[in-house]
């Protein structure tokens, strides 16, 4: 991982949310108050905006930066999760370049964060269910030597899986968690673009 | 969808112009999106903060002023306020007493507000934080998100706020909006679903004979959906369910809203207010004060809400207190 | 239908039930169905007595109190009260010095108000009608039945209101209110159709892109259908045909009311206004007072009322006079 | 016409009104306000309970009784009007018995009161259109020396093609009116409650 490949993947993600805005939204109307593709593109709308022009000096500054604007222009719940976590993703990468191995560790204090700040836990139905296997596969890619695209291309396959998997789920945090027993069925909005993030990273390791 | 709108995305805009135009009390930065007193706060007094998504008007931007909020920050549709906001509304509003912010219990709002107090506080302001959950349509517990904050909000700015414009410190005030959260209970029902100006469809489907029974504000569908039943009859459920988790005796004194979600007909509100007045009539519970009319909605839903809150004598004397305020207002 | 009612024919009923629960400071005769006053009248003020179809809440009940009606004939849904309410309600709150009726132009209305003034008459009282007739969308004729009274019902009960508390005979309090109704003119559109309790089906039916231009208060539908525009164009529509018939000069003062028609999100109404605003700031025509909120509402309907009135300084001070009723309180 | 047919003609109109309650009502809610058939459904229920009981000397002291009653219960536009002209028709049949040339001149009195109150003229498309031919038809048969029946009978059909032949006029008094041209190929709720009177007294004064 790099400043440009930093740069390009969060562009990446823009390109993807601002694609699935209706489809997250949708997923967010079944379940939620029916925002979350709206929140998240004006987030990262946002984020395209605060880096134009930006040259930082460390994948980290880059990230952090992302994370800041996410956490000043999202709002709902996402923003503190998604916000909180690029910072502190970024806070991890304070060089200009970062291994598989280092980018993994970095990715875990992303996680860390999102459970700290929800207090939610796997199997809640959450974005975590896509992250904590994502970060698993990408961890097991990287501790096996494979390059930043396969085991960022084994995330997003992971992110995907757990994504689908927290259709059947209750929820237990968040708003679908008002719904109780009619929560089950419908597959969680934060899931959905937590697996988008992670496809976005391994397209963009791909084609570099 | 159908709406008196210029584009989706300006709804929000839009609004705070017209509510900056209406109403000189106020002073709207529809920059930063924050509301709060044209007067400013008193040197001195602690200020009330609140905010939260938009399409609950008049809440929160309606009870700013006198006796009530000194600030309100609107967020977009349904989606709470960010930290900045919040940050730069207490900046605005801090009279050197510190900053209450009142936040009902959402995720989003909770985490926003949090880092918000966090800010505040990196800034060397004093701030307390009132969590609001009145909804018993939602069991609380410790593994789930909790219970919503809905109607009571109401009730702790107006209680709260008449307190600090008496100069009650920051402790005293925001113990008061906490105790009048921990008396109060809600319970809402809807007969039709909101559509957001972003998403553009209604949140749910309901047919010409149902309705949706523990809804939350936020246009999300509600615990159970039953077929709908009489004014007399939804209001049993809704009190069963908050007298449950809250009893109230012979000779206690409540102050009640039934509030409209947003599309509901006074005339319809008004029918439901007599239901609960009987209910509780036959209680020899005495409804000291009420509201009915639409205080926190939900965009276009049909249905009411219906609030009580357990009041003791401090309580009503504060609630009496004068107002003024877009949304309430007596005695000033 | 959906409805938060027991049954149709009860409505008015319960609803007169829930206004007399909810308000201490009405008296509400459920029997004959008429709402005054808890203090009465003061001895030698003129009384002021409105009423009409129910559906329009708060108008007219959420108008008695200080500074405002006396009593308030609610009739049922949409239906013109009978001449016996109105004799009831004026033998009750005359003071001695004489009754005003401030009718809404419609036949029902005029002709059960003229038979309650020639019984009233009868009886002795002193009687004066005043009547209401706004709308522009309906152009005025000798032929017809004329335009229909709408918006500026308000702004009639609250200025001559204040006069009679001023203690204004009965002569000048009718002068004032004919005054405020010649300066006032109305316009709606409505996105949706009312469904009445007793005909359970909406009054027409209208696509997702279309709404109905022109309408009134009681779920006729409009002079016209038009594909629905963004609220800007709406708001220069109605304007259009509120200033062609009672055009503002530049330094003119106005009071303006955009108020909801019953399911139309205060969000919504706050959009509107800001167009308002906008329109008249360019004729440099100043909003001295605004209302923006339900206030006369025909049900369950989605759209919008603009009311403006070209204010004198009389009437202006009037407009700021104590009022203290459960739709409009202030100084009180 | 007598007490005792009066009478019979009262309750039938009520009668008439709960079966077409809604068919009133909905003609009502294409132009008007929707409350026609309710109106006029409780101001003839309310006639029914105050009749209950009554014996009156004379033919009219039972329709001023009715017409009493219409104006005390019914509301809107109709109450007056009905009610004014059953208190006129009354108070022209001041004996126990009326002739068919008699009872003419008393409808005729209705019309009167109907015009003077409303201010509405044949053509405006309200009860008026088919009042006015009812009456006509009625007189022209009473002079003639037709009996009551046959007199009835030809003002019912005159009655139900009056109403037929609003459809295509334009309002000009009467909520109808707001809608202008719109109110053009609708049928007058009004003129279709004043046939369903004249039905009545035909089949009341034929079953006699
Ligand atoms: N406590 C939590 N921990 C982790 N993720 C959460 C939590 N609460 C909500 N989320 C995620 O946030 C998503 C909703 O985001 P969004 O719709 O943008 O915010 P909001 O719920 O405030 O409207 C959910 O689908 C879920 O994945
Ligand atoms: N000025 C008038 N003269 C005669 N008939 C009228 C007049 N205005 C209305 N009507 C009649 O009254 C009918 C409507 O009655 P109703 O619906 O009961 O009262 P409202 O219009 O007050 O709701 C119309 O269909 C019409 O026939
Ligand atoms: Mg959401
Ligand atoms: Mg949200
Ligand atoms: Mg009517
Ligand atoms: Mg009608």
């Amino acid at each position: 991982m790099d400043i440009d490949l930093a740069r390009a993947w969060v562009q990446a993600i823009a390109t993807a949310v601002d694609q699935h805005k209706d489809q997250l939204t949708q997923l967010d109307s079944a379940i939620g108050d029916a925002d979350h593709g709206v929140n998240m593109h004006r987030g990262f709308s946002a984020v395209t905006t605060a880096l134009e022009g930006v040259e930082p000096d460390t994948v980290g500054a880059l990230l952090v930066k992302a994370g800041t604007t996410l956490i000043s222009s999202v709002g709902g719940a996402s923003g503190p999760l998604y916000g909180g976590a690029f910072r502190a993703i970024g806070k991890m990468l304070d060089a200009p370049k970062a291994t598989p191995g280092e980018f993994a560790h970095a990715l875990a204090a992303g996680l860390d964060s999102i459970k700290k700040l929800g207090a939610a836990s796997p199997g809640d139905k959450t974005m975590i269910d896509a992250y904590a296997p994502a970060l698993a596969s990408f961890q097991q890619q990287a501790d096996a030597g494979a390059d930043l695209a396969a085991a960022a291309l084994a995330a997003a396959d992971a992110a995907e899986d757990g994504m689908r998997a927290t259709t059947p789920l209750q929820a237990r945090k968040g708003r679908a968690s008002y719904l109780g027993a009619r929560s089950v069925g419908h597959q969680d909005p934060g899931a959905a673009s937590t697996a988008l993030i992670f496809r976005a990273l391994a397209e963009t390791a791909v084609a570099r | 969808m159908k709406k008196l709108i210029n584009a989706p995305e300006a709804v929000l805009a839009d609004a705070l112009s017209g509510v900056a135009a209406a109403h000189s009390g106020l002073n709207v930065d529809t920059e930063n999106k924050v509301i709060t007193r044209t007067a400013g706060t008193r040197a001195g007094k602690v200020a009330l903060l609140s905010g939260g998504g938009s399409g609950h008007e008049p809440l929160h931007g309606g009870f700013v002023g006198l006796g009530m909020l000194d600030a309100a920050c609107p967020g977009e549709v349904f989606t709470s306020p960010v930290p900045g906001q919040m940050l730069t509304a207490a900046q605005a509003v801090d009279g050197g007493a510190g900053v209450v912010f009142i936040v009902k219990n959402y995720t989003g709002d909770v985490l926003n507000f949090q880092m918000a107090a966090e800010l505040a506080a990196e800034e060397g302001l004093s701030v307390e934080t009132v969590l609001v959950d009145d909804d018993v349509a939602v069991r609380d517990s410790t593994y789930t998100a909790g219970r919503r904050g809905t109607g009571a909000t109401v009730f702790v700015e107006k209680i709260a706020g008449a307190l600090a414009e008496q100069g009650a410190d920051l402790a005293a005030v925001a113990e008061m909006a906490k105790r009048v959260n921990a008396s109060s209970r809600s319970f809402a029902v809807a007969l039709t679903a909101c559509t957001t100006p972003a998403s553009g469809k209604p949140g749910f489907d309901l047919s010409e004979h149902e309705m949706e029974v523990g809804v939350g504000i936020h246009g999300e569908p509600g615990r159970r959906r039953e077929k709908l039943r009489p004014a007399k009859e939804i209001v049993a459920t809704a009190l069963d369910a908050i007298l449950d988790d809250q009893p109230l005796a012979a000779g206690d004194d409540a102050i009640v809203m039934v509030n409209g979600l947003g599309a509901t007909p006074l005339i319809e509100l008004y029918v439901v207010f007599n239901e609960v007045a009987q209910v509780l009539a036959a209680k020899n519970v005495t409804i000291a004060r009420s509201l009915v009319g639409n205080y926190v909605t939900s965009l276009d839903m049909a249905g009411v809400s219906i609030t009580v809150c357990k009041a003791d004598a401090d309580m009503l004397a504060l609630w009496d207190a004068p107002v003024n305020t877009p949304a309430l207002r007596w005695g000033a």
